[in-house]
């Protein structure tokens, strides 16, 4: 029932979001999640993010997360698209939509799906910035913890 | 132990920057059995793979595209990955 | 900051999403929640929802409602949007976005803004059946018990 | 105590179709000084009005299009709203 993608073009939220619904009477709430691109990372003017992924893994590492989100919620459509390549801030890089009958499984699918999608999927954000250095983002332990409590089985990850 | 089909290995972000490669295919060595047997087995290739590889809380694997920890086997037809931990999203 | 509005006619998400974040580069992720009115309730057909409301006192509520967010989260964007009138199964009813520089920000305020919208904005919802009966929807004590979780002042509701 | 100006009371949902009334305009009753005394006043005309503001437990109240509990204090001029539990969003 999930649909997830990998898109090196930027997505419309509007058209996913039509997607997900369209001709749907089932549904009663949607859910919805958008990362974009800031314009600069510890106080420095960015001038475009880079996403690489590793693409044999990734597709099946979104179809995981999407299903072990339906099998914790009573979800009536689940989709994820996640940006690869070049951005420039304000660009979104991420969406995330989940929908049910009724709005707090919509609201917390939503947020379990972005929590472990930053910690389970293979993407590596580079970031270049105004005066042309590069630097890859360091995996933050605020996303572990949020990820954690979900009850993640970290056991699956070395 | 090899059956004559090559391991393959990928590098992503910045494991693949610094050892300057991205794939390679390689006959699986003997003694070679899990994850662990084969990081060390690179980190004897030289210093930057030395390094690279050291870092074992900053390096994460997978095995035929599944996150893998240090005691997954690893076997002739395989493909391991090493990268940095994920930040997508 | 907020924007808050009522409607008659249905509104586009991604209208309303690209509005919030049209030419923004510090906004670092978007919580949304669209409720949709669907197709049965309580096992039966329904081929309506009409939404009433209190002109006069539902855009101040509303604005109420962000400004509270807004207190409690350092949010960059929140917008509001609720229909009003006749509807039919599938329709939007509502709309919630919150903007952050975090997603973390951005999920609570959203679960917050739609858990506080229904408890605290005059809008009522009158349900026509396929066999022409028509019912008031009767509030709902979860509702009640989810606006509460976030410290609710109920002294404000008489 | 009146000054000459008229309350506005307003009814919604199914409260305006129980009594068959969206708004009106009354002189302030002597002795009507908050919402529980403006309550009590109109369950006096007749089974209906009774009927109504008897479900206490379903009626809630604004004046001056802010939610009131039974003790807010009722003055010419104003506005009072009467009404089911919201059921938005």
């Amino acid at each position: 029932m999930a649909d997830v993608r990998i898109a090196a073009a930027a997505f419309d939220v509007g058209s996913e979001f039509a997607a997900l619904t369209q001709s749907r009477t089932d549904i009663g709430g949607v859910g919805c999640f958008v990362g974009t691109v800031r314009g600069a990372a510890g106080g420095r003017a960015l001038v475009a993010l880079t996403l690489e992924h590793y693409p044999e893994m990734t597709e099946r590492a979104l179809a995981a997360i999407a299903a072990e989100a339906e099998r914790r919620w009573d979800l009536l459509g689940c989709r994820l698209v996640h940006r690869v390549g070049r951005m420039v801030p304000g660009d979104p890089i991420v969406l995330v939509l989940a929908a049910s009958a009724h709005r707090q499984s919509a609201l917390e699918a939503t947020a379990f799906l972005i929590d472990w999608l930053k910690t389970r999927a293979p993407f590596w954000k580079k970031e270049s910035f105004a005066d042309g250095t590069e630097t890859w983002v360091d995996a933050r332990e605020s996303d572990d913890e949020a990820a954690a409590q979900w009850g993640a089985d970290q056991a699956a990850i070395c | 132990m090899s059956d004559g089909r090559p391991v393959r290995i990928r590098y992503f972000a910045w494991l693949r920057e610094r050892l300057g490669i991205g794939e390679e295919q390689i006959e699986l060595p003997a003694g070679v059995a899990t994850v662990n047997d084969l990081q060390l087995w690179l980190r004897q290739r030289g210093p930057a793979w030395d390094t690279v590889f050291a870092m074992s809380r900053t390096v994460r694997c997978a095995v035929n595209q599944q996150f893998a920890g240090p005691d997954v086997a690893v076997n002739p037809g395989d493909e391991v990955a090493f990268f940095p931990p994920v930040t997508g999203g």
